[in-house]
Formats: structure tokens, C-alpha cells, sequence
């Protein structure tokens, strides 16, 4: 049985939080981690900030189907993910995904499967805030 | 019968409205139901073929046939990550 | 110009610290991580743990060559790799790879490249502790 | 002239050293001495096909010249990571 745990949140993702509850079995020789950080630019313009929005209760029902789905062609113990939501400044992180498995290759393998078919998916949107629409300092 | 419909992300502003009721023949198709949309909110015609069509929790195509009590939603493509 | 962070070391590898060191610039979008563990078998059979040993100088030169191959390749801002070697028990990281780029495919793609290639010619071997060779409590 | 050959990982149980000083003809190639460092630790000849070969930190073909003082790592295929 694949253990998951899906979370989405408003607040920062606390990544060395996350390493550090990490479990691994004994079998396991792999995990790989993704971490995806709001750019500076959208599109050619300069933003401040990316203000994502989901449908959370399809959201999280369509990341069940894909975990299902990834526990069906790879042999993974663990899978998590955290989307944050809400406006989140450049340089900070709006996803980040784990994924544990014996091998290195199913472990890559299954993390970008599940980063692909989110972007196709999930229902989750984003909406730049561009450096204009704020008074400078 | 009467379906419930929720707009997401820039569907709410195209529409000015997160969430609709609307009343169809009995029998009436998902896609029916999308064709009336646009006819009541003219702008999300531009976005026709890029529109994702949910019933509940699951992506459906036009051809599903729609119940009473149904939540459909209609959105733009999706952008997570 | 890609930074590079290489340590080979006896140490344990301390991942949350290795997160919390992390730097990108405003243009980067993912970061990819990979941990290697020890498993709990080889070849078959169970081990205690794995006895690793660098031939040091050349492996540092070998991974700088591939470093160059990367920077030449994708454009990657950063990559980190730490390498434990000496005894390293089941259950804990023998190798840790970070690589930050402006989009994920690049990321994965170097990261992938790197461990890929590392395993072809960075002269570092292992050799199993298998469970008899220990007394038991 | 004389090379340095350093064996690496278990090449230095099959040997029985790490480093061994070896005298050889002017000109002559990393694929002879090779063959040389085989006749005198027999143990190396079943590995022969995998065995890697450097000259400083450098992998080098058979046909590599050596040169006086040179450095020359043998060892079997690594297995990083």
C-alpha cells in the first residue's frame, strides 16, 4: 500500500520541515524531491507574485486518481505533495512533491508522471500580480 | 430539472458570478448545457473550446447526460505547479 | 555562471540543513532533489550496510568534468552533490544531488544526467557488510 | 622509465597493495603495461575486460604513451551513487 499525503494550504511550505518527517523502509534506495518556485517573470512581464486559486474538493480528488495511478505502474511506498495557494511572492515556493521508491529511476519516473498530469488535471489556477499594481517603496 | 453551476478562476469574472442555478429539459447533456451558458453569458463564448466541463469531482464530455441536483463546473484550462 | 557545491565526506548527510542552504535567484522556477539510500539488500542478499571508498582526487575532477558537460548542456544555475563514503548503514543517504534551473524538464533532466553519468565514471566503490558478518545482540 | 600504478577498491586485495613502482620501456603504452602488471598479479587477468584505466585523473585508452612519472590508476567499473 502507497502511503500519500496531499496537502493544500495557504501557508509556507516549510521544506526542511518536510525532510525531516520523512520515513523510508528498509527497502527503499530513492527519493525524489521537486520544488517549484514562483519566478519573477509571467509571460515576458515583470510580477511580484503568482495569487493561485483551486477547486479544492475536485483537486484533491483528481490527485487521488493520479496517486492511484502512479501506485498501479511503480512500485512507490510514499508520495506527497503541497500546493500552496493564495498569493505567493517570487522566489518562494508554490509546490513541492515527494516521491519514494526502491529504485531511482521509478522514483523520477513517478514524480514527473504526477507533476505532468497535475499541470493537465488538477484544477488549480494562477493569476500574476505585476509589479505595477503595487506602490514602491 | 434544475443543475447547479460553479465558475472558477477568470470564469468568475467573464460571468460576474461563482455559482449559477439553471433550468434544462429533462434529459438534457452536459454539452446542452454549456451551449446555454454561452448564451446567457456571451463572453465565455471566446473560451469555448478551451473549456473544461466537470460533473461533481469528474471531468465529463459533452455528450454526459445531466441529472437533477447535478454541480457542474465549467473552467479555463488548469495551471498548477 | 553555474555555481557548483561538491563535498565527499564521511560525515551523515544532514539534508535539512543542505534545504535551508539553498539559494536561488529570482529567475529560477525547480529545483530537483535526489536521495540515495542504502537498502537493505544486495544481490540478494541482506546487509548491515555499505562500505563505500573514493579514489578522492580523480572522482572531484571527474565530477567537475561533468559539471562543465551540464553547464554546457542545460541552463542550470546550481548543483550541490554530496557524497558519503566509509561505512554507511541500511536506511541512511549515501548520495545527495540538488539542481536548480529556471523550468523543471531541465532540472530533472540534469539531475538525471548527473547520477547517471557519476555511476559510469566517478571511481567511488562499494562494497556490501553483509548481516553474518556482525554478532547479534 | 618508471610509473606509479595505484590499484583501487578490491584491485588492492587482488594485488595485495595499493601502490606498486613499475619499470618500463620508453614508449611504451597503458595497454602494456597492463599486460605487464597481469603477468606479475595473475588475480587481474579474469578482470581484464572490465578493468578501467587512468593516467592521473584521466581515463586513457590502451593505446595511451606513457610517460616517466606517471600516475596509473587500474581499477574495476564504479558504482557510485
Amino acid at each position: 500500500m502507497m502511503t500519500r499525503e496531499l496537502i493544500i494550504t495557504s501557508d509556507v511550505i516549510d521544506e526542511p520541515a518536510l525532510i525531516t518527517r520523512r520515513r523510508m523502509s528498509r527497502k527503499m534506495g530513492a527519493a525524489v524531491n521537486f520544488t517549484g518556485v514562483v519566478r519573477d517573470a509571467e509571460e515576458g512581464s515583470m510580477i511580484l507574485a503568482l495569487e493561485y486559486e483551486a477547486f479544492e474538493r475536485m483537486a484533491r480528488h483528481q490527485f487521488e486518481l493520479l496517486f492511484v495511478e502512479i501506485e498501479k505502474r511503480w512500485p512507490v511506498e510514499s508520495v506527497r505533495l503541497v500546493h500552496r495557494i493564495g498569493r505567493i511572492p517570487v522566489n518562494e515556493t508554490s509546490l513541492w512533491v515527494e516521491v519514494i521508491a526502491p529504485h531511482r529511476g521509478e522514483a523520477f519516473a513517478a514524480c514527473q508522471f504526477l507533476i505532468d498530469e497535475m499541470k493537465r488535471v488538477v484544477p488549480i489556477w494562477k493569476k500574476a500580480v505585476p509589479e505595477e499594481n503595487v506602490r514602491r517603496r | 430539472m434544475i443543475v447547479t453551476v460553479l465558475f472558477h478562476s477568470y470564469f468568475k469574472e467573464l460571468t460576474g458570478t461563482a455559482s449559477v442555478p439553471e433550468a434544462l429539459p429533462t434529459g438534457s447533456t452536459l454539452g446542452e448545457l454549456h451551449d446555454r451558458l454561452m448564451a446567457r453569458f456571451p463572453k465565455l463564448v471566446a473560451m469555448k473550446n478551451s473549456t473544461l466541463l466537470a460533473v461533481g469531482l469528474e471531468y465529463q464530455p459533452r455528450s454526459q447526460m445531466l441529472r437533477e441536483g447535478d454541480e457542474v463546473s465549467l473552467f479555463p484550462p488548469v495551471q498548477g505547479g
